[in-house]
């Protein structure tokens, strides 16, 4: 009975919980943490649940309140957006985890609102994914990014100022998705995403349309920080609280990237999107230069999470680039991908974190002298690994999402692209391996011979469990996804890509 | 030929694995105990892969499927006899090099030793996974995870120069690796399959300018680690790692990987028929007889001897590849006798030179004078591990220069004859003054000559290949029937 | 053209407001100043919303007289405003005062520690700071 | 007592209006479901004439009428109430929201129940806005910092 409910629990009970959690915490603090847990840990239950459903029955389509669509809002839950429910809920409950020793560090005096805007933001995320409503997406897409912003205004000494800049850039983003559905409600009267993507065809010639399709990109290309339009991105994720950056990197640019789709997709027909206008052209060439931009300036970083930030904006143009080849392997690779990098960028962001934790420093050029390798072992193979899998080495699941967006690249006869992303590989595999070798070799002076156990020991230092743990979930998931991509693309994502591709 | 369903070749390949995950966990605690996981590790992976061997023999083929990656394509074990000579030659050596590297590594009290256990079987793992991969994806899997197990050693020492040598590495089997990548996923697209079949399924899959575009790209790029002549700048260079790991990189893993490779591609991806119909094999000859003569002359100019032998090694694995791109029965059948018997020879070679270096801390040929007296047992081995590198008989490098030469008469190409005639009399050029200088000249002042040769760890390993190097040149099927495997899967391609 | 611009005034001055939302959020160096241009732009676009449902000749809100009476009339569809996109607008509203309330508290923070709220000075405090060792 | 920069008109034009203007934003929440008004505008209003007080008569004098946890409560308790009713539907076995169920519990018809459900979000609404723009006002002008203010 209550497996029906489970679209609206998914963001229901998170709502709910995180104004428990503000009430509580004024007189209680050490029941926050677990009560957020509690409410991410149901939305994940909730989501596998949903994409159990989804994958066994078909779509799901929940009406709020009873009321019929297109008047009434309806979450409309299909492969796609299932499979993205369990990764942005999944990273949610792990990150969630791994913020308690973080958030104790970081700020002790602001545990219960630091916990009740963390399960805001989540619930944000998951309400837009869940959504088949253009306008409710709107509202979700806005409570998120409140979040946010409040979140990271919460980080170390700048984060005020880049969480300012953030909320500018943001606001304009979502006016700017606002106006493409004010234009789109213009033309048809309606806000559901379905209904539009009915009567819209008959309007593919109007001028409004057009606006409208540009608004919408624009919009979603200034929330997931695409290439010309992220220049919020590395200061506002370089200054939040550890955990946070974890998490919003991991999943609040994946989410856009699946606005993007369900837009591009499932409001307009590819038709549109792809023949119509050149809208995917110049989103693959725009991707292109993502990746080189991104790339070339994580070279040239010398704070840790600067650099991570700057790869994040080379992955975000990896999925772009994915979505604006326009055929069934590209696509496969992008949903592939968001799935991956989630993954990815959510664990190197708390590598991070837990090095801030420990060390309390993450200048790159900081790490020899503290000979890291000894000190946090744990951690640091799970950098490497991670960061193996960001460059595409197998059998990391970041070689297998690679393989697919080449491969769509060469269906697409589009031998540029192809090229670009193993150039970006290459771009990557420089800035990973520069970190590595700060990380794992010894410190170049006082020279010492070559002997073991006549320099001093540097005693091993690890991060406590809380944050080992989600961390190395994270890893163990990266390892086996990309066996397991065979497996995950015949169940769920080929039924995630548009019919017709 | 039939098909057996066996997990031995996945086994072949967790062994080590597990083996790295054991000596990860204990490795800081008990030097001894890490160093029981390395030898039972490389014991039990010998014992599994020649158990195949009589199997493979009858004809059959191994097979294990973990699991689907996409449509047509699996992650997937199939033990062939080519896959089977690589594995056999790969866990053989491991053997005496994990024997040799417990006396190499104490002996110079080098840090960090358990991270170089530790990459060491997960190389070996992976050469395992390059021996038996069923498919080019599956190859090129294990593959990256031989580039990234090896660096580390590459860099091992950590100095200035170890890490510029570890960084040349990476750049030049990364770049390599994304080609293969890329072509790789062309061929994908083309033939919706990457199964090896002996013979080669590319042909008449795509035009034929792309069908050649294909070829030069994957085999330029496996080539790298195969360091043909202007991508080999990385081998030298990597000389800054310990010996053992010079020795696995030359005899065992990484450049054998290459060679393996590029075998693969030209006898089991393309095939032979194509590359004669194409006419592509004698600019693969052509080339590849360049860097034969031309790396000759660069070892002559070297002092130190690794440099010397990584450009013997350059010569050698061209000497494979050129016996596979004659394309006739004997040619390729010398050319993989020589992948397997260059290892055991070549090994010998590279032990030789870090026992020096343990014993003595000399690195260059112009300071061995008179060294035969001290080490008599060592500078021996180096004479016949020479010896069969120059193909003398009766070490086994004359068997398979003998089937190379044989090739090269049935393709009716006496340039390549003279090639490896010549090549041979190189290679004597640059090894004997070693020896000569070892045994003849009076010894310096600083040179101890009474007898004082390395640690038991490091001597029976050394004499062990060097050995085996005689013997395999007087009974060449003895023990694990090498003539026969490369038989076997010679009249598999040729044969169709 | 001056027909054409004054019989859709309200979706000209909705375009001019926004562009001078949109030039004080870009342009202007006062973090101040750029929340006024936010929320310029954001009542721009309640503007354009608004205007949409509006009907010529005298319709007025959707409330039914005797709607719940014994005697219902059918309803003509020109005699009532569209009220979806007011409600819209009420919810956009409450997103606008929350991004209002953020932004104020983050101008607050940032007053608070840099003491000043002109962006060039905060730029010039950074670097100065950026180029200090810091202990 | 009455400090020198307090105003004895404003204050008492405040004592005076304060009420009404409560009492229209209670009109406003309690019509919203019938008419055009409803739970944002009536909270607003209601917040409007806490300002008044904060205004008027100062922050100690407002903090001594409503501390911060009571807003804080209020701003938690209406949502409370918002999403019970929605909860109050599905756990009577309809879809989130909708209220029509509630006539099982309630003594209405489906219609009816609907017009009580609405009016009960409303309320809640109202209640969180009111919360939320009081305590929005009172951080921002005294930068966050409640408890020093109050003293």
């Amino acid at each position: 009975m209550i497996a029906e409910h489970f679209p609206a629990l998914i963001i229901v009970f998170p709502l709910i919980t995180a104004f428990f959690i503000n009430i509580v915490g004024w007189w209680w603090i050490r029941p926050c943490f677990y009560m957020s847990i509690l409410a991410l840990t149901v939305s994940f239950i909730s989501s596998i649940g949903i994409l159990n459903t989804v994958v066994t029955q078909g779509v799901i389509h929940y009406k709020l309140g009873g009321w019929d669509p297109p008047w009434g809002i309806e979450y409309v839950v299909d492969h796609l957006n299932a499979f993205i429910l369990v990764i942005v809920s999944f990273i949610g409950l792990l990150v969630g985890i791994y913020s308690k020793r973080d958030i104790e560090k970081e700020m002790p005096q602001k545990i219960p609102q630091f916990y009740t805007i963390y399960t805001l933001l989540v619930m944000g995320l998951l309400g837009m994914t869940v959504t088949g409503d253009a306008f409710n997406l709107y509202v979700l897409l806005e409570i998120a990014s409140l979040a946010s912003y409040a979140l990271i205004a919460m980080g170390e000494d700048r984060a005020p100022l880049a969480s300012f800049n953030y909320l500018i850039m943001g606001t304009i983003g979502a006016c700017f998705y606002l106006l493409g559905v004010g234009y789109l409600y213009i033309v048809t009267g309606s806000l559901n995403m379905a209904d539009l993507s009915e009567l819209l065809p008959k309007l593919y010639h109007s001028k409004a349309v057009l606006v409208a399709f540009a608004f919408f990109l624009i919009g979603i290309g200034i929330k997931m920080a695409f290439f010309p339009l992220h220049v919020w991105l590395p200061d506002a994720y370089t200054y939040a609280p550890s955990s946070v950056s974890a998490f919003v990197a991991g999943t609040m640019t994946k989410v856009g990237a699946y606005v993007l789709m369900r837009v591009m997709f499932t409001i307009f027909r590819p038709y549109f999107s792809i023949e119509l206008i050149p809208a995917t052209t110049v989103l693959g060439w725009t991707a292109v230069a993502a990746m080189m931009y991104g790339c070339v300036l994580a070279i040239a970083q010398r704070d840790l999470k600067r650099m991570l930030c700057y790869i994040l904006i080379a992955e975000v143009g990896y999925i772009v680039l994915g979505i604006s080849m326009a055929n069934r392997m590209g696509l496969t690779g992008a949903i592939l991908h968001i799935m991956n990098d989630a993954l990815m960028m959510a664990c190197l962001f708390s590598v991070a974190g837990a090095i801030m934790y420990k060390i309390g420093n993450r200048d790159i050029t900081n790490f020899r002298q503290q000979q890291l390798n000894k000190k946090m072992p744990f951690t640091m193979a799970a950098f490497t690994i991670t960061a193996l899998s960001v460059i595409g080495i197998p059998p990391t699941c970041g070689f297998f999402s690679k393989w697919y967006l080449i491969i769509g690249a060469i269906d697409a006869q589009q031998w540029v692209f192809a090229v670009a992303l193993i150039l970006s590989s290459l771009l990557s595999a420089v800035v990973f391996f520069k970190v590595i070798e700060q990380i794992y070799f010894k410190p170049r002076e006082p020279v010492r011979p070559h002997n073991e156990g006549t320099h001093e020991e540097v005693v091993m230092d690890e991060a406590p469990m809380s944050m080992l743990i989600p961390i190395y979930i994270m890893v163990g998931g990266i390892l086996i996804l990309g066996i397991l991509s065979g497996q995950i693309i015949s169940t769920v994502i080929q039924f995630a890509v548009p019919a017709s591709f | 030929m039939d098909v057996i369903y066996s997990i031995k070749p996945l086994l072949a390949i967790m062994v080590s694995l597990v083996a790295a995950c054991l000596i990860l966990l204990t490795g800081e605690r008990s030097k001894n105990l890490r160093e029981s996981w390395t030898i039972l590790a490389s014991v039990i992976k010998f014992i599994i892969v020649a158990s195949m061997i009589p199997s493979v023999l009858k004809g059959n083929v191994l097979e294990y499927t973990i699991i689907s990656l996409a449509p047509g394509l699996f992650l997937q074990f199939r033990v062939d006899a080519f896959g089977l000579l690589f594995g056999i030659l790969a866990s053989a050596l491991w053997i005496a090099t994990s024997f040799y590297s417990i006396g190499y590594m104490r002996g110079l009290k080098e840090h960090a030793q358990t991270r170089y256990f530790f990459c060491f079987a997960i190389a070996l793992s992976a050469t395992m996974g390059i021996a038996f991969s069923a498919n080019l994806l599956t190859l090129f899997i294990f593959y990256e995870i031989l580039t990234m197990a090896t660096y580390p050693l590459v860099a091992h020492k950590e100095t200035p120069e170890a890490i510029k040598g570890g960084r040349k590495y990476l750049t030049y089997t990364l770049t390599a690796g994304v080609v293969i990548l890329l072509s790789m996923a062309i061929i994908y697209r083309l033939t919706g399959t990457l199964d090896f079949k002996p013979g080669g399924f590319m042909a008449g899959n795509a035009s034929s300018d792309m069908l050649r575009f294909l070829f030069v790209t994957l085999v330029m790029s496996f080539g790298v680690k195969a360091a043909i002549m202007p991508l080999h700048e990385w081998l030298p260079t990597a000389m800054v790692a310990p010996t053992p790991v010079s020795a696995l990189l030359h005899a065992v893993a990484v450049v054998k990987a290459g060679v393996f490779g590029v075998l693969r591609v030209i006898l089991y991806v393309f095939g032979p028929a194509f590359l004669h119909d194409t006419g592509l094999w004698i600019l693969l000859a052509y080339l590849v007889s360049f860097t034969i003569i031309v790396s000759c002359f660069f070892a002559l100019a070297q002092d130190n001897i690794k440099r010397r032998l990584a450009f013997s090694t350059i010569n050698n694995l061209s000497i494979v590849i050129l016996g596979a791109a004659l394309l006739t029965p004997s040619a390729i059948k010398g050319g993989m006798l020589h992948m397997a018997f260059h290892g055991f020879m070549k090994i010998t070679l590279f032990f030789v030179a870090g026992a020096i270096y343990v014993k003595t801390h000399k690195q260059n040929v112009s300071e061995l004078d008179g060294l035969g007296r001290q080490m008599p047992l060592t500078m021996g081995s180096f004479a016949i591990g020479a010896m069969g590198v120059a193909g003398i008989p009766p070490t086994c490098g004359f068997i398979s220069k003998w089937y190379l030469c044989l090739g090269s008469l049935e393709a009716h190409e006496i340039v390549f004859l003279f090639v490896f005639l010549a090549s041979a009399l190189l290679d004597a050029a640059f090894f004997f003054p070693i020896v000569y200088r070892a045994f003849f000249k009076k010894p310096k002042e600083d040179i101890n000559p009474s007898f004082n040769e390395a640690s038991p760890f490091m001597l029976t390993p050394l004499m062990a290949t060097a050995v085996f190097s005689l013997v395999l040149g007087i009974f060449p099927n003895a023990f694990v029937h090498f003539i026969e495997i490369a038989a076997l899967a010679v009249q598999n391609i040729m044969g169709g | 053209m001056i027909e054409y611009i004054i019989a859709k005034y309200n979706y000209w001055a909705y375009i001019v407001l926004m562009m001078i939302g949109f030039y004080a959020m870009i342009g202007k160096g006062n973090l101040i100043k750029k929340l006024l241009g936010m929320n310029v732009f954001q009542w721009a676009i309640i503007l354009f919303y608004v205007s949409t449902s509006v009907k010529k000749g005298g319709a007025t809100i959707p409330i039914i007289q005797n709607g719940h009476g014994p005697v219902t009339h059918a309803v003509d569809v020109a005699q009532y405003l569209n009220p979806l996109p007011h409600v819209l607008m009420l919810t956009a509203i409450v997103v606008g005062v929350s991004t209002t309330g953020v932004a104020l508290s983050l101008a607050i923070m940032i007053y608070r520690k840099y003491k000043t709220l002109e962006e060039d000075e905060i730029l010039q405090i950074e670097e100065y700071e950026a180029l200090e060792p810091e202990e | 007592m009455i400090r020198e920069d307090e105003n004895i008109i404003i204050q008492t034009i405040c004592r005076i209006l304060i009420p009404f203007i409560q009492l229209f934003g209670l009109y406003v929440i309690a019509h919203g479901h019938g008419s055009p008004g409803g739970g944002f505008q009536g909270g607003c209003i209601l917040a409007a004439s806490f300002v008044l007080i904060v205004v008027a008569f100062g922050l100690p004098e407002a903090k001594r009428r409503f501390s911060e946890k009571q807003v804080n409560l209020f701003s938690s308790i209406g949502v409370f109430i918002y999403a019970w009713t929605g909860w109050m539907a599905l756990l009577l076995g309809a879809n989130f929201l909708d209220y029509g169920r509630l006539s099982i519990i309630l003594p209405a018809d489906p219609v009816h129940a609907r017009y009580y459900g609405v009016f009960a979000v409303e309320v809640g609404v109202g209640i969180t806005v009111m919360a939320i723009m009081v305590s929005l006002f009172i951080d921002l002008i005294t930068g966050g910092k409640h408890e020093e203010a109050s003293e």
